[in-house]
């Protein structure tokens, strides 16, 4: 477990797997694709609109995902002093902002015939809409501190200061009655979703993941490599 | 009054000044001397527990500084390079604001006569801003007055003041001294003051 | 008091705060705050007419008729009490009887609401079409499922 | 009772730095009541959609003023050194942030509260829409002061890009305005979103003497 600690052990480990996740990734996509247009049914309600779920769900997921996870990196980072935490973090800001748009743009395709409007301001929406901007927020800050020491604190604080959205984010829909259906697949309860759906949604979401995970290998080693040439 | 145990401090992995060692008992004078960027600034932070030091500690009356912040806080004085005063207000206000932040008990015949040594008298209803770099230089160092703390730290007290200020600062400093208060100062030229202890950088 | 102990006390205080207005917000959305009300919730008294509000609810079954090419008429209804809708317009492809539907617009008079623009609430069941129809030949299928 | 006096003539300091810059604070209202203007000319004359949206817009507008003054914060006393001698003085960073905060409710956000009956009559907002309008503003307002803190203590350090704060303030007041307006628009049992507004307050409250303060001493380290 030390590679998620330590940039020296990190860098070893990412060499070693990178390979293998990337061509991970293209294979799951390949199969995600396949499953999601060809071997799945059609919903008994909505048709074949149900397909673009095989999208916007595990960008939502992913997206969320990336957040909760910078925001223990910045934990670790300000209480336990891991300078790897900054580097994750101005890493993979920008991986999460990306997930948060894709979640963002199949989510308003997917309402368009669902619900009849592009964009309606509702609890969850308005909150995804809210975790992107915060991503911005933090890329923006990435950029704008000349002091480097300075700028990596600052961003772990607002990350903190930020994760307040993340639970409102995640049970905006059990707390007001919204428009936005409430969470198809919770641990607890029997997921209700049919088999033949969940695969394809299950595929796409490990797919989406090994991508993710591909490009923050590339991404926290340029930035383990830009801290030790340039000293900013 | 203060010992510094072989302080060093990194900043962005380059090291800044290592192994610094002090000791300052009540009625000494310490100088920092070198030249422009050489960490006086940073050390005289260091020691008002301001900024982290990589390696070593400091001791305030034999117990760790960090122990007993509150009480190194109520007896230091710590005067900047820049004027901390408000360019905004009256010299007067600001007078008024510090004692009264200050909580000093200094009654104003003790501040009339200050004002007057260092020439400052006449400038009492005018807005800070409109004063000359030294005359600025000079209402800060009264604060030292209005707060009559046991430590003073000052970070170039002596930039841009004339012949006869260095001499008026030189008198308080000595004053300072009998009455067995302690002063670490820093300073690029040398003022030729009777100096305990000095630490280049 | 020592530095630590006041330290501590801080952390303390400030976790105290923080859970206790947790709670609080906790409490209080799940009171009312709804996006919309549901038909039982608007008695008749205190309609107040053209003031912009939505309500969400089922559509009633057979109580679905299509006045023109793009006017229609239909109820809203929670089991409990339903109100007669006017609504001119498309409809979103998910909208049928049985189906959870979300209406913004406003009372003409007592007991006719002329809905601006209404949105079929999706909810969180997917099955395929297919087993639809076998539930349907087998006779499980009753026109209430969801 | 010494710690006390301190506080005093904290806020003494704090009073004769904004009321000597009295044009600052009349800035901020009239910046207030002129994009006010511009909104009912953008809008129109007629007495209807104004009243209908006039809450809108007093809250809006009470938002983008209240960033207007991120500078006063702890930039100025950061930059001439004021910022570590109140700390040498006695005051712990995130007292400074709750001290600074009240201060900036005081001398920004009352002189607003005061603006909004004038502001009432002008969108010629109902009374009793006016008197929730005050109760949800008097809340906002401190936790507006309480994320300004936190947003302009982060961009101490940060020279390029100062716009960067208001985003910050901006982003995170919209559930207050949400509940806000809520309260104002929904006629019957509102307390329920009081409580939630007060909830909020509080959360803002807890969590800004311990960012701003992180923040405040990490500029000064790395000043």
């Amino acid at each position: 477990m030390k590679f998620l600690v330590n940039p020296s052990k990190f860098n070893e480990i990412a060499d070693y797997i990178f390979k293998p996740v990337l061509i991970l990734s293209v294979i799951l996509f390949a199969l995600g694709l396949l499953f999601s247009f060809y071997l799945s049914p059609d919903d008994y309600q909505q048709g074949s609109t149900v397909r673009i779920m095989y999208v916007h769900v595990p960008s939502a997921w992913l997206a969320l995902l990336t957040y909760a996870v910078m925001t223990l990196y910045s934990i670790a980072a300000l209480a336990f002093r891991i300078p790897f935490g900054f580097i994750f973090n101005t890493a993979v800001a920008p991986i999460g902002a990306v997930f948060t748009l894709i979640c963002i743009i199949s989510g308003s395709l997917w309402g368009k015939p669902m619900w009849g409007t592009w964009w309606v301001w509702d609890a969850r929406l308005t909150s995804v809409a809210i975790l992107f901007i915060i991503y911005l927020i933090i890329i923006f800050m990435n950029l704008s501190f000349e002091n480097r020491i300075v700028r990596e604190k600052v961003v772990a604080i607002f990350i903190l200061v930020g994760s307040v959205n993340l639970p409102i984010v995640k049970f905006s829909v059990d707390w007001w009655n919204t428009l936005h259906q409430p969470a198809t697949i919770s641990k607890l309860s029997k997921p209700s979703i049919d088999p033949s759906m969940l695969t394809p949604l299950i595929i796409m979401t490990f797919a989406f993941m090994m991508i993710g995970i591909a490009i923050a290998i590339l991404r926290i080693k340029t930035e383990i490599i830009s801290r030790k040439s340039n000293l900013s | 009054m203060i010992i510094v145990k072989d302080l060093s401090v990194e900043r962005l992995d380059k090291r800044i000044f290592e192994n610094i060692n002090l000791s300052l008992a009540s009625s000494d004078i310490t100088i920092l001397k070198g030249n422009n960027g050489s960490g006086k600034t940073t050390l005289l932070k260091t020691i008002l527990n301001i900024i982290e030091p990589s390696v070593g500690s400091i001791y305030w009356k034999g117990k760790l500084l960090k122990k007993n912040l509150y009480d190194f806080y109520s007896n230091v004085t710590y005067i900047a390079d820049r004027t901390s005063s408000l360019t905004r207000l009256t010299v007067k206000d600001n007078i008024n604001i510090w004692k009264k932040i200050f909580l000093s008990n200094i009654n104003d015949s003790q501040i009339e006569t200050a004002l007057k040594t260092l020439r400052l008298e006449n400038y009492l209803n005018q807005k800070v801003g409109r004063l000359s770099l030294g005359e600025t230089k000079k209402l800060e160092l009264l604060r030292l007055i209005i707060e009559n703390k046991k430590l003073w730290i000052l970070d170039e007290p002596l930039s841009n003041l004339d012949e006869h200020s260095i001499e008026l600062i030189k008198q308080t400093f000595e004053d300072h001294c009998s009455k067995d208060g302690s002063i670490i100062f820093s300073s690029h030229q040398n003022p030729g003051i009777y100096v305990t202890e000095e630490i280049n950088l | 008091m020592s530095l630590r102990f006041q330290r501590l006390l801080l952390i303390f205080l400030t976790l105290v705060i923080i859970l206790s207005a947790v709670l609080l917000i906790l409490y209080n959305t799940r009171e009312n705050v709804s996006y919309f009300y549901t038909p039982s919730e608007i008695d008749k008294s205190d309609i107040i007419i053209n003031k912009i509000i939505r309500i969400g609810g089922f559509v009633e079954n057979n109580s679905f008729n299509k006045i023109s090419s793009s006017s229609f008429k239909f109820k809203i209804t929670d089991e409990k009490a339903s109100i007669l809708v006017t609504f001119k317009g498309i409809l979103p492809d998910l909208f049928r009887e049985g189906q959870g539907a979300v209406i913004e617009g406003a009372f003409v008079d007592k007991n006719i609401f002329n809905a601006t623009n209404v949105f079929a609430k999706h909810d969180e069941n997917y099955m395929p079409a297919s087993i639809k129809e076998d539930l349907k030949d087998t006779g499980y299928w009753n026109k209430e499922y969801k | 009772m010494k710690f006390l006096n301190k506080i005093i003539f904290f806020f003494y300091r704090e009073y004769k730095l904004n009321l000597s810059g009295f044009q600052d604070i009349l800035t901020n209202i009239i910046f207030f009541f002129v994009s006010i203007l511009i909104f009912i000319f953008s809008i129109g004359p007629d007495e209807e959609v104004i009243s209908l949206i006039g809450v809108g817009i007093v809250w809006a507008l009470l938002l983008l003023s209240s960033t207007l003054s991120l500078k006063k914060f702890y930039q100025d006393d950061f930059e001439n050194g004021n910022l570590l001698i109140i700390h040498l003085n006695g005051f712990s960073f995130g007292f400074i942030a709750i001290l600074k905060t009240i201060s900036h409710f005081l001398f920004v956000q009352i002189p607003f509260l005061l603006s909004i009956p004038i502001a009432c009559i002008i969108l010629n907002i109902s009374d009793d829409k006016f008197f929730y309008l005050l109760t949800s503003f008097s809340m906002g307002s401190l936790t507006l002061s309480c994320l300004g803190s936190i947003s302009s203590s982060m961009n101490l350090m940060n020279h390029r890009n100062y716009l960067l704060g208001s985003v910050i303030v901006m982003i995170f007041s919209v559930p207050i305005i949400i509940f806000s307006i809520g309260i104002i628009n929904i006629e019957q049992n509102f307390n329920s979103l009081i409580n939630i507004l007060f909830g909020i307050l509080l959360i803002v409250f807890a969590i800004n003497p311990w960012a701003s303060g992180l923040c405040l001493k990490l500029s000064l380290e790395n000043n």
